[in-house]
Formats: C-alpha cells, structure tokens, sequence
C-alpha cells in the first residue's frame, strides 16, 4: 500500500500483518537485551494467530515467556518488569480479554509515572487483536478502544497494513510511557504490502492521508480502513481519507485542517456508537471549526450492542452504509 | 462393586446395569456428535467447536449425579453434560448451525450453551468468568430456601484466574451448597497443567478452606466413586468442595488450533487408552454389553445425528434485525434508531 | 431545591443525600423480600460514607452482607444472585476500585440478556460513590462513568440533589437490565433538600430543566450542577440548565430541543476531555442539530490527567472556568 | 539468645544490642510520628493518615534483614520500614502536607509514599494492586542479574484480592526470589479476618506451591526469627515464600474511620499488651534499655518530630501547573492545550 516511506536501500518483501508484526518483535527481541515477550500461548504455540511463531526458538523461554491463564498477572508483572528496566511485551489473546487487567492499566500502569512524579515509569505495550470479521461473536470481536482513548497516560496505536504494522510496533517500543497497541485482527492475512527489512518507524501522534481530495473528509482507522478506501476509489469520491494511526492523542491539526478544507466529515469506525473514537473527533471539530462546516457531522459506526455472531456482517459498517452517509453529507 | 441381592445388580451400591448403559450410550453419542461437528466445521457447515473428546466420562458421572433441583453453572466443553441432562440434540445443532431457531438467535459462536430449562446457565467465553455467578446463584437458592446445589465446572487453566479466587473465598466464608469442578485435561490451549501451576490442583481448596478430592476422570468407576463422595458431602455439609477430574484433551483445543505445534498426543482416540474404549471393555467385562449392541449403538448415534442435522440445516438463518433485540428488556432509543435507520 | 414533584399527603423532610439514599435502601429491603445489600464495610460500618447505617441491625447477615475485599467477587455474585431472582444492590467503596469488577461489568452484566437471547438477565444494581472534592487523589475522586457509558447493555444514572438521589434509586430498582448508580459523593452532606417519605420514583431516561432560559443550554449532571447553578444564579444567565441524570440512555430530545431553542452549548463534567460524557452529548447536537448552532459546542471539563490530591481544586471545573466559556459562546 | 563472646551480646546467633536498640529507637520514633500526623490531621494541618501503630514490630524485623539491594514494594502502613531504611523525616513531612518539596508535587493522599532512591516502590491505594508488579521487579532482578530480593507486604484485606491470586501464582510458577508478607492486623477496615477468609493466611501458599510461615509479630524475637527462616528461604532458594505476621491494628484503618461502630479494642496503645512496650520491657530485662533511656529516646523523637514539622510547614504548596506534568514523558498537545488554557 503505502511505499512513500520506502527507505533508501531497504529490501522490500510482500508481507501480511502478521508477517510484519514477527518481524517488528524479532528486531526488538535482537537488538534490545533487555526487551521480552509474554503472554498465553505465545511461545511454544507462536501465539494463537502466528504472530509470535518462531521467536520462542530464537530467544528462548526466559525472553518469550508462556503465562498462566491470568490477564491480569500478565499485565501487572510486565508493568513491575518496565518499572524495573525492561521492555516487555504482553500479549492479551483477545481485547475481549483484556477487562481482567483493566485495573492494572488503568489505575497502575497510566498513573504511575504521575504518582511518583517520574520517579517510575512503565514502557510497556500491550498488543490486543482486537475488532470483528471473523465470526468471532461476543467475545471474540470487541473493539474496546474508547476505553483505552479516555484514559490519560495511555498511548493508544492501530495500524491499518503491514507496513504501517511493522514500523509502528517499532515506534511504541521506543516510548516510555504505556501503550495499547490493538491490531485489527480481520486484517492480520487479508492484505499484503510492501514491507522493508530491518528497522523503520512511523510516526507517534500523526495521522496518515490515504486519499486527498477536497469535497469531505472521512476519517476511520484499523479495520475500517480498506473498506473506507473501497468506497473512495469504487465511487471516484473527491475525499480526503485520513487513518488516524494514533488514538491518543489524536493528530488534531490535520484533523481540523482537513476539515476546514472540506466542510464536511463522515468518521466511521467498527466500535459502538455512543462515546466511540467518534464521538472525540468529532466533538474536537466542534469545539474548533464549526463554522466550516457545510453538514452535520456523521458517525458510522458498529451499533450499540454486544457483537453477533450470525449477523456479523450487518453489524459491521459496510460499503453501503459507508456510502449512504457520504452521499448524505455531500448532498446535505 | 457387587450384586444387593433381588437379581438386580448394583455397582458402587448405587447404580443398575441400565444406568450405566445408559451412561455409555450418552457418552457415545456425545463423541459421535463431537467428531460430525468437527467434520461440518471442516465442511464450512459449522464455524467453530471445542471438541470434548475426552470429557466424557466425569461428565456422564456428574449426570448420573446430578438431581432435577441442581443446577449447573458450565463451560464451553461440557456437550455430554448437556446431552445427558436431556437437552435435545436438535437444540444442539441450532446452536451450533446459529440459525433462527437457535435460542439466542445465533448471536453467540458454537459452544457457548444457553439452556436454563434443564438446569444450565448460558456459557460465555471468558475462562472461568462464570465462578463467582455459581456463588451467587447458590446464594439466590438458599436464600429463596430452594433444593438442590450448585455445580460449577471449568478447566484447569480456569484456576489462574481472578474469578477463581474470588469464587472459592466467597463460596467458603458464606458456606455455600456448590461443587467446583475442575476438568483437569492437562492443557489450557498449548499450556501444560505443570506451567500452569505448581501446585496440585485438589490442594488450591486449602486457600479457602474448602476440602479438595481428585480421581482419575479416565475410569468411570474412579470418577463416579470420587463424584458420589464429593456430591454427598456438599449435600449434607451444605459447604462447598472443590473436585479435580484427571482427563486428557483428545483434541485440538479448538476447530482453530493445531496442538501439532506444542505436543505429541498423549491418548490417541479409538486406542485402548481412550476412555470410552475403557468404558466398553468395562462394560463388556461385566457382561452388561456386547461389540454386536455396541455397534448397534454407534450406528444409531451416527444415523440419528445425520438425520437430525440434514433437517436443521434447512433452517434459515436469523433475520438481521435480532441483532438489536435483547439489549435491554425494552430497547432504548439508541437502539431504536438503528433498527429504523440500519436493519 | 425541587419540589415541583411533591406527591400529595406526602410528609417532606430535609435530607441530605446520605440519607436519602439509606432511605431508599430501607424502603427496598422492606417491600421486597429478595433484596439485599453487599459490599465492604456496609454492614457493622454502615458504609464508609455511612449511606447503608443501621441496615444491617434492621435485616440482618443475610441482607446486608459485609464481602470479603474483592470488587470481582461482590459484582460477580451480585450477577448471579440477579439472574436467579434475587435483586441484589452491590456498592463499591469508591468507583476508583471498581475496575477489578470491570470484565464481571462488561462481559457479563451488560451481555448476559443478549447472549442468552433473553432468558437470563442481571438486575443487579451497582452503586459507586464518585468525583473529586473530599481531597482523596488519584484513587478516591475518580469520573469513570464514560466506561461505563460505552457499554451497550447498562444504565448509567447519577442524581445531583437528594430528592432526585432517593426517587431515582428507587427507579433503577424497578429496572430489570444492570445499572450502575454513581453517586457524587461531593454531595453527599453540602446539600439537603426536601425529601418526601415513602415511595416515589424519577424517570430513568429523562432529563430535568433545572433553569429555563433562551440564551445558551448548558449540560451537566452530578457533582457539577451546584456549581452550573451558581454560575447561572449569580451572573443572571438566561439559560437553559439540563441535569442529565441518566447519562446511558441520555435524553436526546431534550438535549436537542433546548439546542434548538438557544443555538449556544456548554457541556461541563469533572471527568476528563477526551471521551468524557461530553464528547457524545457533543457529537450528539452535531449529528442533529447543527444548523440551529450559532457558536462552537464547549466543554469545560477535568483535565486529561489522573486527579491530583494537592490542587483539586484548580482540577476540578470551578465558577470561573465555567463562566468563562459561557461568555466566550455567548459572544461568539 | 546468648552471648558468642567478645564481650559483645548475639542475639538469634546474628543480632548484637547495638541493633536491636536501634530497632526500639525506630519503632518508638515511628510511634512519635504517627500520633503527630493523627493530631496534625485534627488541627487540619494534614489531610489523611493511615496510622501504622501495632506494625512497628515486624517493620523493624523486615528493616533488620533486609539488604541494600533488596527492593521493597510495600503498601499504606509501612511508615516505620520506610524510617528504618532511612528516609528522612524531613521527605515525609513533605509528603504528608503535599507541599512544593514533595516528590510528586503533592499529587498523593498522604501514606502514598515513593522513595525509589531508598529502594522502596511508590504507593497506591488499590489493595494489593502492586503484588503483581513486585513478581514483575523480580523478574527483572532475576534477568538483569541483580543482587538482592523482593520483598513485598500487604494487609490480610489483601489476600482476597485478584491480584494476591495473579502474584503468588506466577511467582511459583517464575520461581522469583520474592517473600510476600501479609501484616495481618486483624481487620480489613471494619472486616475481621475471620470473615475475611476462612483458611489460616499462612496456608494460602500451598494453593500455588509456595510456602507459609506465621508468628506472633507482636513479639520483636519472634517475628525476628520468624523473618530470619523467611529470608534466609527466599536468598539461598531463590524461590517465594508467604510470611503472616500475626499482629493487631491498635487504631483506626484511617483517620477518617471510627472502629466503635465495629469492634471492642483488644490492644490499647501504651498498655502492657502494646507490643513497643513489650519490646520496652524485653530490652530492659535484657539489660539494653532502662526507663531513663527510653525517656531520652521518647523526647528526643518528639521534639525531632515538633522541630521539622514546623520547619516544613512553612514550605510552600506545589504550583497549580504541576497538575499536568508527568502524565507522559512529554505533555501531549492535550496535556498543553488544559495548561494553557486554564493553569
Ligand atoms: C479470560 C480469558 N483469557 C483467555 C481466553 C482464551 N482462551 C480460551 S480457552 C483458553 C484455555 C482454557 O484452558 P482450560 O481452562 O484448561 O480449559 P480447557 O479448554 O482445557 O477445557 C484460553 C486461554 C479466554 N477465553 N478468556
Ligand atoms: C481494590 C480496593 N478495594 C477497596 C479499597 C478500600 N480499602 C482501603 S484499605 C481497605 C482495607 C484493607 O485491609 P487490609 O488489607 O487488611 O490492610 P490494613 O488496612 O488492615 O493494613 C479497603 C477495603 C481499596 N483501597 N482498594
Ligand atoms: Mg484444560
Ligand atoms: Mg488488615
């Protein structure tokens, strides 16, 4: 997808999300002694979608660390490991699973570096597959960010391809402070990019433009992102598409720049509607260019109840409910 | 084991010939079930199962245990429970095909049960989430004067967890009437039981206070043994117990996962390690069946799931609009309007 | 403060809202026989902020059950012994500890009725003393209702006087569906109003006009409502003041009809910006109500930081802050 | 107890009476203080106290082992250990007025203490929310090739929480160097312990492997010898162990509790039964300690006490920009924005 990053020299391979986010923990496990992994059959397994296979064979059980059935060990220990000078590396199998920690991460790891006014801190990143698209049903398919995004002390990232995948993972370990790091799991085989080897990053806090276009502005992330870029290109719409990569803190400028721009924005997103990622965007839009704008602002988003699992697919925000919403606002 | 007199024989002072039978022919049934959804998941029938090969025999021993007043707060891998409390199979298969007759109208993946008219809570995927929820609905039936216990199950990886914890403290210091099951089958995913924890599982009851029994859950007899102790003392202590059944999980973990990667399988099913063929020759030894009356059985399990299954496949799937449905007792406004605007 | 609501023959008394809440619990235990009480210190202590004293001499072990330390245990029996026909009242000694109960909340509360396709449900009701103001740092002045507010399946309420307190506890026990009952406990003893004896209930759902007027709308609820008042009292504002009290569902006609009448909107929580109540409320009016807008929505909120213990003070939303981007709308 | 020769008393073959008077001079300067901060907390010059009397005798046992290298990650009560490894009076005054000079610029409650720089952790009020993360300090230690141990204490509220569960399991299964110590002081707030659980506290290591020890921590020799075997355990076998030091809570949980409305006091401060004047007693009979001597101890902490409070009173409180620092490594525009706008 995304080769305007290309590096000098850098050999590129076509590699899917899982692929790339291997080869982001190898590079950190090779060349940061002190970096480890953990998590529920991440190592002998290589993790339930792949993502750590091999890396137990390479660095061992010290480093790629298999954990007892308990999230929140997981993620309480890693917190006192980044406390204490290493860089750990947790895996949650699923976000779904994630509440069982969310004490830790909430109440230790994002107020630890404030209580002890600096005196600890906890670099630690915790990956989470995390969204719908595999008949995952309730508890399988959750995209919990809002919670995460209200939670100062937080940094929240998603990539939405390979590319993106690989050079963020990298970008949060060099962080100091916690990071949800949540992979859109319904892209973790089904698009390929180029990828370079060796190390690279992607900017913390910036927000990428997919498409540039002048007459509205949708901005989604994580899983959405193809299918928002599907509507773009099949409908030859005049748009500007913007990933938001990070979803704390939001890249506000080019948010609001665009929009002034534009005047009008569709924000679309898999998670529930009420206090969704949207519902900041767009309250950051209000707050800051109103009177730019020419219709109100849509959300489309998954609906406001658990997730299905035979009606998956109408639970999810989809081309047509994608288009209508556009055409709306730029009919509007 | 012996005969009490009156021609009819009783074994562990109990159980007649028939009950035992019919203990084998429900767990029969189960692995016969077990093995076709498998193959309909690898059809792209099905979308996913946790296999309970394996399990079946603490499960036919907590059947044949169990009283109409019990109930049975589950897991994801009790099928032969299920079948041997009397659900019937046709249910069975609308859940797991996630049709429109299917009781939640297919919201939930395969596995996650939901059949409180024969005594079962509804099986949600968060390991061991359901403990603390069996405490409190010992509580509503002791407080409500109701008869009949509590029993909880899970694995073995369910003893890591926070819930456990809570559970096992909550259920001792309000003296609950609940049995806890753990059916140890040696594995959570790829996590051998000995990386799990280092110590014995029947010993984790001592945290609390409350007593622990463990038997090997391969030998109907050691199970049903170690069950009848564990059932009458939680019936007149009114307390609870914590009970580990030693299994071993013939199967993948999942429809999804492939235990090629972190081990070499301890009991190949159909071998002469696999309990269900200990529980024939156990059988056949005490003269109370024969191979003809075993095949005969096995192909009335395998034409009887056939038949059953071609039928609800021909049941459509759920509309869309159930998707909106059951939040709340009434829909609020929010879900409304999605309705209206969506489906 | 409201009396408009007075129910004929009813005796009032001025209450405070600790008492008003033990009210409301004595009347439950006593009208209904499957009710009963648990958390930590609620029974011999009668409640560290006293709000469950004497209940436990008038009920007895059984009713007024004082749980060993764990948030998991007591929400998770508590949903058990719901959906086996007890109606059971959970409280959690301050909603910062309420996050070891969060996957009992999430997972389990908010989707048993939809899993079960309606055959299990959880009227569980959770109370939680929240907000700043009694000096109590990071971890006993926590907002957390947007987590809560996110999860399709819940209630959220909070009263903001004791009238409302009492009528609406006795509401959220008539409901048949998890609500989470947070209460300012800023509040809990500056106030008192009249409060009348007996049962009578506050609609779950609705809004109050606390303030009528045709300038700007502003939007609260708990704690912060004193405060909206006094801003509006003493500077003589011609406005609309909404108290919320249930943030999930929110009342969304009335939000939008005020916004229509005014076109100007203040939203003010403690809570922190990002993902605050605010940010739906806000893109709520967006979404509806846009072209009626003759200024920016704005929010005057807690800042995206833990709650500190020194200066609450300056954390939390005062006059000053309010009244501020009152003017600022007002004159935009 | 007895001499080794040299003149010089040994005390449990390790302990000369230059130590053990130290240990009394700690616990009675902790006592000091603690009432001080009671009453300053009356006359509204400090806003918060979690008293510590009646855990003075094992903090100074833990103080007493415990090495250079060794970290401790403790909780609210602790202020006599944090004394005893030599955190100046004059930091924890600052901590308690959360004035300009306190680490965290005031953010904490007071009793949230952080010395890093005295080989402690910083304090939260989420009970036992830090055991985890003391398995985590471990495993660093371990992978770093550090020397020393963890130690890390809570109260006996604490062991019925997740967190205990999540800590003591994955430190057996580690096998960390790590001693988990339960100061069990009787009550969780207004809970006994004995609605708190109904298993002796000790026992509750066996549920993971790990072993228990338990001792009357009123007793200065026998929570010292108790701690010697711990320690000793945990430094040569590189492996957890459970240590309950049996104690009781002679005053509120807080400054904002009132135990009347709960519990009948069993120990009265100053009584024979205070374990300070039991070890008082102890050291005189010993011939370490005479009634003239403890009065120079006794008025020396108070004044030392009157004199830096006084002195740190005058500090100013922290400015209101602090609100935002330290959220991250570098304020977000978010973080930027609130200050600018509003500090
Ligand atoms: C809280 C939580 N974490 C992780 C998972 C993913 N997961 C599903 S089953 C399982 C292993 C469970 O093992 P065990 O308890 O032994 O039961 P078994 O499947 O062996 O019967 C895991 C890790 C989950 N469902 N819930
Ligand atoms: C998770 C959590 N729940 C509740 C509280 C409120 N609380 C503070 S201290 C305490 C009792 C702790 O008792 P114990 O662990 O015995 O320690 P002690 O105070 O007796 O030393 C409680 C319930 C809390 N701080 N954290
Ligand atoms: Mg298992
Ligand atoms: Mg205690």
């Amino acid at each position: 997808m995304d080769t305007r990053r290309r590096k000098e020299g850098m050999a590129m391979r076509q590699l899917n999300m899982v692929q790339a986010l291997n080869e982001a923990l190898d590079i950190i496990l090779n060349t940061d002694p002190y970096s480890l992994l953990l998590g529920e059959d991440i190592g002998r397994d290589g993790g339930v979608f792949r993502v750590t296979d091999g890396l137990l064979q390479k660095y061992g059980k010290e480093r790629v660390i298999d954990t007892p059935l308990n999230e929140l060990g997981i993620v309480g220990t890693a917190i006192g490991m980044a406390a204490y000078g290493l860089r750990p590396i947790a895996e949650i199998q699923f976000q779904d699973f994630i509440f069982p920690a969310f004490d830790q991460i909430v109440n230790q790891a994002a107020k630890i570096r404030y209580r002890s006014g600096g005196k600890f801190n906890a670099p630690v990143i915790i990956r989470a597959p995390y969204g719908g698209g595999i008949k995952g049903g309730l508890y399988h398919s959750q995209s919990g960010e809002s919670y995460f995004v209200h939670t100062p002390g937080l940094y929240v990232l998603t990539p939405s391809n390979p590319y993106d995948a690989k050079g963020l993972l990298l970008a949060a370990h060099k962080l100091n402070d916690p990071v949800i790091f949540l992979e859109p799991k319904r892209l973790y085989r089904s698009i390929k990019s180029d990828v370079p080897e060796g190390e690279y990053t992607i900017p913390v806090g910036k927000a990428k433009k997919l498409r540039e276009g002048d007459k509205i502005t949708i901005i989604t992330y994580g899983s959405m992102v193809p299918t928002v870029l599907n509507v773009v290109d099949k409908n030859n719409l005049d748009a500007d598409v913007m990933d938001l990569i990070t979803l704390l803190p939001m890249d506000l400028d080019s948010i609001i720049s665009s929009v002034k721009k534009t005047g009008r924005v569709v924000i679309v997103h898999e998670a529930p509607r009420t206090l969704g990622v949207g519902a900041e965007i767009s309250a950051l839009i209000s707050e800051r260019a109103i009177e730019y704008l020419y219709a109100p602002i849509f959300r489309v988003t998954g609906f406001d109840t658990p997730f299905p699992y035979a009606n998956e697919e109408h639970y999810l925000p989809d081309e047509d409910r994608i288009l209508k919403y556009v055409r709306k606002s730029l009919e509007y | 084991m012996g005969s009490n007199g009156g021609g009819t024989l009783k074994f562990l002072n109990r159980f007649d010939e028939n009950e035992l039978l019919n203990a084998y022919r429900v767990a029969v049934y189960s692995r016969t079930l077990d093995d076709r959804i498998i193959n309909a998941q690898r059809q792209g029938i099905i979308g996913f199962h946790t296999p309970s090969a394996g399990h079946e025999i603490p499960q036919v021993a907590m059947g044949m245990l169990l009283e109409k007043d019990d109930i049975v707060i589950n897991y994801y891998r009790d099928l032969t429970l299920l079948l041997f409390r009397g659900v019937p199979v046709e249910n069975l298969l609308d859940h797991f095909l996630a049709n429109s007759e299917d009781f939640s109208h297919g919201r939930n993946m395969p596995d996650h049960y939901n059949f409180r008219e024969y005594g079962f809570y509804s099986v949600q995927s968060p390991v061991a989430m359901h403990l603390p929820f069996a405490v409190g609905a010992a509580y509503a039936k002791v407080m409500k004067k109701e008869n009949g216990i509590v029993l909880s199950n899970t694995g073995d990886g369910g003893t890591s967890t926070g819930d456990f914890h809570a559970a096992l403290n909550f259920a001792s210091v309000w003296k609950m009437p609940i049995m806890f099951v753990i059916e140890n089958n040696g594995y959570a995913i790829s996590l051998p039981t000995s990386e799990q924890t280092k110590a014995p599982i029947e010993k984790k009851g001592e945290a609390y206070g409350i007593p622990g029994i463990s038997f090997d859950g391969n030998d109907i007899f050691s199970a049903l043994e170690g069950f009848i102790k564990a059932f009458e003392y939680v019936r007149t202590q009114r307390s609870p117990i914590l009970v580990e059944a030693r299994i071993y999980r013939m199967g993948p973990h999942s429809t999804s996962d492939d235990p090629k990667k972190y081990r070499k399988d301890e009991i190949v099913p159909g071998s002469s390690d696999d309990p269900l063929v200990k529980f024939k020759e156990k059988l056949k030894s005490l003269g109370i069946l024969n191979e003809e009356f075993d095949n005969e059985i096995k192909k009335w399990a395998t034409e009887d799931i056939e038949r059953k299954l071609e039928e609800r496949m021909k049941i459509p799937p759920p509309s869309k609009e159930t998707i909106i449905y059951d939040v709340y007792e009434n829909p609020t406004w929010i879900q409304e309007e999605e309705r209206r605007e969506w489906l």
